[in-house]
């Protein structure tokens, strides 16, 4: 195999051989570059597939023919391999990105980069404490050279702040080294490590002398305004390569020299990693400039690196695979983002709306994004979770708490980015650097960040528990996405359908995730048909579709805690892309994914904490939690209630639901949510029905449950907009569901699982129907709509239908869930909160009367006197629905029998006697199907009786009403419609102050203040930067050397 | 599950009683009413008179089919809730179909009549039923708070929620009477039953010129008879509901037509004291004295 | 102000970790095991009688190369930050012209300090000195140069040329130790020679040479591009 | 003996620190610089001290096993390194100061504050 120190000879070779080529020849010598740098990567790629392979020994490459310590030597070890590998790969690619510009300019730059690149693969592999400061200065020196690339002052100044600042702390290095090497007695590492420092002072001063110089070396917040003014400043290919390459050398560099330090400052590190991680992605949430913006992001990453790096003694030989999922990540993430970045040449992270000219970058801008934020699959997912479970199966819980805080901040402007950048008006981006050698770079990092993350799935030992049949079929559609609605629709049906009967024997013998499985995936079938009344291509609509609808089968089908967790984020993204389709839907969809985030990182502490239990990592794990029960279940239930939309962490909704697109809010309304109960069914059956640390936690739950409904319902009463009206009312019918299981009987649950099915059938139903009529009438507005039965009058019937079920009126099956209520609330004894409970339920007549009366009743429009009825598509599936309710109320044994037995393992059977149809409660009975009969023989004798009496009632026209003597002139005039509920409100309207919104509000308000106070650090001056670093330096000696 | 042709004629006897009962005893209050407020007031067969003319208009018009089934749904309301209430307590022919459904079923079937009424005044296009229906609607949510304690606190007392089972509870004595056993609950339900029976002061639905007669204001002629008919059956079923749950029940019609008649004599004596509230009023006024009884009421059973 | 107090509370904390290291440290008695390696064996092994040389060029040779491109990447940085000022013609009229006295003395002196350089590092391995010190003094005779006559232009053609073709050999030799000896810039290629001698110590003269070249074309580089921005500047 | 010249660097090191604090002038800061990086390569040379010893130049070749009397070459040597760098990086600090000083005309640091946040 070629010996790595080839790689320094072809570099300088190459570098001090350009000075031939004079302006006549320099895309030759730009070739010529290529070459050199596709040979270092040849070297190290081939080091590294051996080494993966098994076909290579760690070697040490010795320079002059001597042993080390006396001559400088070299190492190859896998780490080495993978790290030599990455970095040139970044400056190959890096190049490739930058060739116009470089080789334009001349030959110097050429050998800049040359030389730059080598310097970081030398400083690798490096034995040599001396050795690597030298290379450490070549390519500081590099670097300053490269920011030159763009003649801009900004550029020039930050060249100096960083070539003081890093002069400054290779000073300190090199006392450190000389130190080092006064007690040690030799300058290679390996020796050093040996001389064991933590005895004697002086070397313990050296080791913190290095320890120091190469923490700064990482841009620590917030110490870092010289660095982040690189970023800034310099062409954001020469960003790309800092951030990606150097950075990850950087890192090395410092795992290198960390045992020659000793154990003694782990402690330190980690918190120097938390203050970067948290503080630096705080700052990030107000910046705006892209480059600026990545920077922050980039030292926070590095900081939870860092930090991972202090946990070495207690992660063990987990640390370097952890290390490595989130390190790749953010190579690949953050070179591919730079690059866009370069191509977009925008100073506003708004301009980057020009993204979607380009589907496929669109495609890697969001990949590279989740990718940062750890979601599947890309390979920080897995580095997040195996910390996190090992950091709380060792109950380090503050490190979870810092971990998952600064993950949720870096989402904060993630997210926002992103929704920026799919919403706002597009601008458009230079065509002229669209080209081939701009953008290869960019896909092949893209590439990079899927295969890692697949390897890492292979890798880890719960690869096998992933299905990519699915992510797999979700490309293809992406593949395909140019084709027309009809065609990908029945695709994605046709997907689904298979991917139901795929999982089913899979859920054969467990009915509970047999019902979610039908809702999820049936459910998705149904609503896609209404997909069929779409024109146009809809990009991008059915891969997220899909995305979501995959994961919400995965969530059923998973056996352990990390492939729940895994489907869980699929879907949560899935949904996220989903909701932002909506016009005006960004900012809700952005407060959607913050909960959902925030929501999925209280389940990820719940996982963290449930491991402490050492139960292990199944789901049936969390029926033994043995440490801080109330704690694992608490905040299960808290992250499963932000999917639900529970009080307090309702906010989103309405929003989300309301301005999602006609046939996305059923989606996510009727099927989505569903998610959130499914969790909490699965939590609440592995707490059990007597388990002592959990009655406090169920009871307030009960509570929220209660108040949730209250709430919903009455907001939905004073909502003038449909959608938000049905999205409120998905609020109150979700608190139902919870109150319901947090009561912990046979009854109950019962009760809940029908509360699930009815809103599953109605509201579908009623989200495909009115968010049709919002389209076909051009408004959200109910005040607006009116008379429509006339023209609607399908619609009409399937509304009433649904609308009976919600108000819970007999015949329809809404009644079976009020009577199951009222046996189980009597047999808990939770008297109070049942009370609140059927006065909400009441309350909820407002708003169904409100909806169905101002949108098909009352006056009909002048201008609404064309419309016809709504796409037979959307008409389909929702008679299918109701063919559901009619089963379901006629024959409501056929359903509940099975459930009840379903769960009777759980709760006992005692909650149900049925005698033929009759359903006896110990405490009253109930017969749904004579009910059914008798009501409806009642109601044709009486229909009859009328018709017989009054056949010959004539109709009139729409103005033939008389009403205190005047006749109305205008539609508008006489349908009583607005605000119809303004005595109810004045009365108890006080009820549904936004005490909430305005809270969440003053939260965000707190933390950008926050971020803003951060603007006092970087105040662009060269000497603060550096008085920061003599600060930090100080400081930190004081805190950790204080004790001489 | 009994669907025999006899009981369906029994139940149709039981019916006509409790319409034509109906019909006389409001003819009876508006008489007191005139009484009270110095007027002579009409005569007792006026109801039978007005429903002859109504079913025998001539000319009728419709704005619709949901203001066709309007009062339909609205009949079979009042019909419905008589068929599931067992109005003589150990007469098996009277016992209608109580048999297929216990309180919450009568409870959740009041609201189908109303949804109906609302639904087909609303095809109207009246402004006035639009919004009477939602004065209605506001009102209605609170007063069904003391009646739901009232009945949950006798969930509690009797372990039941089987009328049928309630009114043997209280047989034997006057003092088994929930009215005794249970006063809060009684005296929180009576003042529901004050807003469910919709006189003076929580007449906000029809009313009278304010808003002409709210949700009917368009029905007229036969449709204005159903709802007239409903009336009639609907008063008695609902004071027959009361009678079950807190004053013993009945065990002969004559027991059922006393009981009936003071229970519904109960609103009216309220309502000639005591004028018209706003409906903010109404909708605070039973959410206060009422709900804090019946509050207690379930506290004393815990 | 209270910046000025928090400076000084700074600099007197930097003061501390100082004297935390002077407090900490103590006086060598013998070598250190390397050191004491390499004055036992380096004459031996490398044949250079200026250890500092031997460990410079042989036992750290990879330093030295990465500080000849640190030299080699400043050259070309600072001429390349020179290259952004589009070539505006340099009227160089209004620079004082040196006196005749010291015109004439950089006349005489030019090939004497040349040689003297040249001297100091092909002596490199026997005496103190070596190819940075005799490359530094060559290029202070360009500087002196420049010094007498402002307008002069060094040619950055010739000066590229020496700077490529030295560094091109200097790396070649370090292969050529690969291949024919120990490893990358191992000297014992040729033979280490008797010791003491001008041609010993293996291709240590050789590298010392191109090393002395290309730091002189370095420097003398970056002295002329100075000099170009500085007539720039007026 | 050797402990003046240990003192002389640190002093030197700290006085470059002041500078880099106090002085609002670019070229100050630079030169701050050297006498910093100068301060440093003194440290270094103390280190390698070795009391009443030689230099490491050998006049003739030292028997095998025999430690011939000299200061240790190491720091020396790197010494030579560290100054070459640091020549090179107060060049290019230089040269950055001339461009800087070409952007404005002037040398103040207050005034190249363009890349505030």
């Amino acid at each position: 195999m070629v010996s790595p120190i080839y790689i320094i000879v072809i570099a300088l070779g190459i570098a001090f051989s350009l000075g031939f080529f004079g302006k006549s020849k320099l895309n030759f010598a730009g070739i010529l570059v290529l070459l050199g740098l596709l040979g270092m990567s040849f070297i190290s790629g081939q080091w590294l597939f051996a080494f993966l392979n098994d076909t290579a020994v760690n070697t040490l490459i010795f320079t002059a023919g001597f042993q080390p310590p006396y001559s400088i030597s070299l190492q190859m070890g896998l780490n080495e391999a993978v790290l030599t590998s990455m970095v040139n790969i970044a400056g190959l690619l890096g190049f490739v990105y930058l060739f116009r510009e470089l080789s334009e300019k001349g030959i110097h730059l050429l050998m800049v980069y040359l030389v730059f690149v080598m310097s970081m693969n030398v400083s690798l592999m490096t034995r040599d404490l001396f050795n690597l400061f030298v290379f450490l200065e070549i390519e500081t020196i590099a670097l300053a050279g490269l920011i030159l690339l763009i003649n801009r002052k900004e550029a020039f100044q930050a060249g100096m702040k960083y070539l003081i600042a890093s002069g400054i702390i290779s000073g300190f290095l090199l006392i450190g080294i000389i130190m080092a090497y006064q007690s040690g007695g030799s300058l290679n590492i390996d020796d050093l490590i040996r001389a064991n420092s933590s005895i004697g002072k002086i070397s313990s001063i050296a080791g913190f002398l290095i320890l120091v110089a190469f923490i700064l070396e990482l841009k620590p917040f917030p110490a870092n305004g010289w660095g982040i003014d690189v970023y800034t400043a310099a062409h954001p290919g020469i960003g790309s390569l800092v951030s990606a390459a150097v950075a990850t050398t950087g890192l090395y560099l410092l795992y290198k020299v960390l045992p020659i330090v000793g154990p003694q400052f782990n402690d330190y590190l980690v918190a120097i990693g938390a203050i970067s991680f948290i503080g630096s992605n705080l700052m990030g949430t107000r910046q705006d400039n892209p480059n600026r913006l990545l920077g922050y992001s980039s030292v926070g990453q590095v900081g939870l690196l860092t930090l991972i790096l202090g946990l070495a003694p207690s992660l063990g030989n987990q640390t370097l695979p952890i290390v490595f999922s989130i390190l790749v990540s953010h190579f690949a993430a953050k070179a591919g983002l730079f690059w866009i970045s370069g191509i977009i040449q925008s100073n506003h992270i708004k301009d980057w709306s020009g993204l979607r000219s380009s589907p496929t970058l669109m495609l890697l801008f969001g990949a590279f994004l989740l990718a940062l934020l750890g979601f599947p699959p890309f390979p920080s997912f897995y580095g997040k979770w195996e910390l996190l479970l090992t950091m709380g199966g060792n109950q380090q819980y503050t490190i979870v708490l810092i971990v998952l805080l600064g993950s949720f901040i870096e989402a904060i402007y993630l997210m926002k980015w992103l929704g920026y950048v799919i919403k706002l008006e597009r601008v458009e981006i230079p065509r002229e650097n669209l080209t081939l050698h701009k953008q290869m770079p960019i896909w092949i990092m893209g590439i990079v960040l899927f295969v890692m993350g697949f390897l890492m799935n292979r890798l880890n030992n719960y690869g096998a528990s992933i299905d990519y049949l699915p992510l797999v079929f979700i490309f293809l559609l992406f593949v395909l996405d140019f084709l027309p609605v009809a065609f990908k629709n029945t695709l994605s049906i046709g997907g689904l359908l298979f991917y139901f009967i795929h999982l089913w024997d899979m859920v054969t013998d467990d009915l509970i995730r047999q019902i979610f499985l039908v809702i999820f995936l049936i459910g998705g079938i149904l609503t896609f048909l209404a997909g069929y009344a779409q024109k146009g291509k809809r990009p991008g609509f059915y891969p997220t579709a899909l995305l979501m609808y995959f994961g919400l089968a995965g969530i059923i089908t998973a056996q352990g805690m990390f492939d729940f967790f895994y489907n869980w984020e699929l879907m949560t993204v899935g949904s996220y892309f989903l909701i932002i389709r909506g016009k005006r839907s960004m900012p809700h969809a952005y407060s959607y994914m913050l909960f959902s985030i925030g929501g999925a990182y209280l389940l990820l502490a719940g996982f963290a904490l449930a491991a402490a239990s050492g139960a292990g990592e199944g789901l049936d794990a969390l029926q033994a939690i043995s440490i801080l029960p109330e704690w694992v279940y608490g905040l299960l239930a808290v992250g499963f209630m932000s999917k639900t939309a529970s009080l307090g962490l309702h906010i989103w909704l309405p929003g989300a639901h309301g301005e999602a697109e006609s046939d996305v809010s059923p989606m996510v309304s009727a099927i989505l949510l569903k998610a959130g109960v499914f969790g909490l069914v699965v939590l609440f059956l592995s707490i059990g029905m007597y388990n002592p640390s959990a009655e406090r936690l169920l009871y307030v739950l009960g509570w929220v449950g209660a108040l949730t409904t209250l709430m919903g319902n009455m907001s939905a009463a004073f909502q003038e907009d449909a959608k938000r009206l049905l999205a409120y009312s998905s609020v109150a019918q979700l608190g139902y569901i919870l109150f319901a299981f947090t009561m912990m009987t046979q009854m109950a649950w019962l009760a809940g699982f029908t509360y699930t099915l009815n809103h599953f059938l109605f509201k579908a139903i009623l989200f495909l129907i009115i968010g049709a009529i919002v389209v076909k009438l051009g408004t959200h507005n109910m005040y607006q709509m009116g008379g429509m039965i006339k023209k609607m009058p399908f619609s009409f019937i399937a509304v009433l239908v649904s609308i009976i079920v919600i108000g819970g009126i007999p015949p329809l099956s809404g009644f079976a869930g009020k009577w199951l209520f009222y046996n189980a609330i009597l047999e808990k004894g939770w008297y109070f909160q049942g009370a609140l409970i059927f006065f909400s339920g009441i309350v909820a007549f407002l708003y169904l009367f409100k909806l169905i009366y101002s949108v098909f009743l009352g006056q009909l429009k002048d201008n609404h006197r064309h419309i016809k009825e709504i796409s037979a598509w959307v008409l389909i599936p929702s008679y299918l629905l109701i063919i559901g309710i009619m089963i379901f109320s006629a024959f409501p044994k056929e359903v509940l029998l099975p459930i009840s037995e379903a769960i009777a393992p759980y709760f006992g059977n005692d909650a149900l006697v049925w005698e033929g149809t009759k359903a006896i409660s110990h405490l009253g009975y109930w017969d749904g199907t004579t009910i059914a009969i008798v009501v409806g023989t009642a109601f044709m004798l009486i229909l009859a009786w009328l018709i017989a009496l009054s056949a010959k009632a004539q109709k009139v026209e729409q103005f033939n009403i008389v009403f205190a003597a005047e006749r109305p002139f205008r539609p508008e005039t006489t349908h009583v419609s607005y605000n119809i509920y303004a005595g109810f409100h004045k009365a108890v309207g006080f009820l549904v102050t936004p005490v909430v919104t305005s809270f969440w509000n003053r939260m965000a308000e707190w933390t950008l203040d926050l971020a803003g106070w951060g603007r006092r650090i970087y105040s662009g001056s060269i000497q603060n930067y550096t008085i920061h670093v003599f600060f930090y330096i100080v400081v930190f000696y004081l805190l950790s050397m204080g004790g001489y | 599950m009994d669907y025999s042709l006899s009981r369906f004629l029994y139940t149709l006897l039981g019916l006509f009683i409790v319409m034509n009962w109906g019909m006389l005893m409001s003819s009876t209050m508006r008489r007191i009413i005139a009484r009270v407020s110095g007027r002579i007031g009409i005569p007792w067969y006026q109801p039978w008179i007005d429903l002859i003319k109504l079913y025998s208009l001539r000319s009728q018009i419709t704005h619709g089919t949901m203001f066709y089934l309007g009062p339909v749904f609205r009949l079979m309301g009042g019909v419905g809730l008589f068929l599931f209430m067992p109005m003589i307590y150990g007469s098996a022919y009277f016992m209608n179909y109580s048999f297929s459904g216990d309180l919450i079923l009568i409870l959740y079937f009041q609201f189908f009549g109303m949804l109906g009424m609302a639904l087909g005044a609303g095809e109207g296009g009246q402004p006035y039923s639009a919004i009477g229906i939602s004065r209605g609607l506001s009102q209605f949510t609170t007063i069904e708070v003391p009646m739901t304690l009232a009945v949950i606190s006798l969930a509690i007392q009797y372990d039941t929620l089987s009328i049928t089972e309630i009114v043997k509870a209280q047989q034997g004595s006057i003092a088994n009477w929930t009215l005794f056993t249970n006063p809060f609950a009684t005296i929180a339900a009576m003042l529901s039953l004050l807003g469910a029976f919709g006189h003076s002061p929580f007449n906000l639905v029809k009313a009278p010129n304010e808003i002409p007669i709210g949700p009917p204001t368009e029905y007229h002629g036969t449709f204005l008879g159903v709802l007239r008919t409903n009336g009639a059956i609907l008063h008695v079923t609902e004071a027959a509901l009361f009678m079950n749950l807190f004053f013993g029940g009945a065990t002969s019609w004559l027991e059922l037509i006393l009981k009936t008649f003071f229970i519904y004599f109960w609103s009216v004596f309220v309502g000639v004291v005591f004028p018209r509230f706003r409906i903010e009023q109404s909708v605070r006024w039973f959410l206060k004295w009422p709900t804090l009884i019946g509050i207690i009421s379930i506290l004393i059973w815990m | 102000m209270v910046k000025n107090i928090l400076i000084f509370l700074l600099l007197l904390s930097v003061g501390l970790i100082a004297f935390d290291i002077f407090g900490a440290f103590t006086e060598n008695k013998e070598l250190s095991p390397t050191a004491a390696y390499y004055a036992e064996n380096a004459a031996h092994e490398v044949g250079a009688a200026n250890l500092v040389t031997a460990i410079v060029v042989t036992y750290r040779g990879l330093d030295t190369l990465g500080e000849v491109s640190i030299l080699f990447l400043t050259a070309a940085i600072i001429s390349f930050m020179l290259k952004f000022r589009k070539e505006e013609e340099m009227e160089a009229s209004d620079l004082r012209p040196a006196s005749e006295l010291f015109i004439t003395a950089t006349q005489v002196f030019t090939p004497i300090i040349l040689i003297m350089g040249i001297y100091i590092f092909l002596n490199g391995h026997l005496t103190p000195g070596g190819g940075f010190q005799g490359g530094a003094v060559i290029a202070s005779a360009f500087l002196l140069m420049l010094m007498a006559k402002p307008r002069l232009q060094l040619s950055h053609r010739v000066i590229a040329r020496v700077e490529s073709i030295s560094g091109i050999s200097y790396v070649i030799l370090g292969v050529l130790g690969i291949a024919f000896a120990g490893g990358f810039l191992d000297n014992r290629v040729l033979s280490l020679g008797s010791f003491g001698e001008l041609m010993s110590a293996g291709i240590i003269p050789f590298i010392y040479s191109f090393i002395g070249l290309k730091v002189g074309a370095e420097l003398s580089n970056i002295i002329g591009t100075m000099s170009n921005l500085q007539k720039e500047n007026n | 003996m050797v402990q003046v010249i240990l003192i002389i660097g640190l002093m030197l090191m700290l006085l470059g620190v002041y500078g880099f604090m106090q002085s609002k002038n670019l070229l100050k800061i630079v030169i701050a610089f050297t006498l910093f990086n100068t301060g440093i390569n003194i440290i270094m040379v103390s280190v390698g001290y070795l009391a009443d010893a030689k230099a490491p130049i050998l006049d003739k070749l030292p028997d095998l096993n025999e430690i011939p009397n000299m200061v240790d070459p190491v720091p020396q040597a790197m010494v030579l390194t560290a100054i070459v760098i640091g020549l090179g990086v107060t060049a290019l600090m230089l040269s950055y100061v001339l461009k800087l000083h070409q952007e404005k005309r002037s040398l103040d640091i207050n005034n190249f504050k363009d890349l505030k946040w």
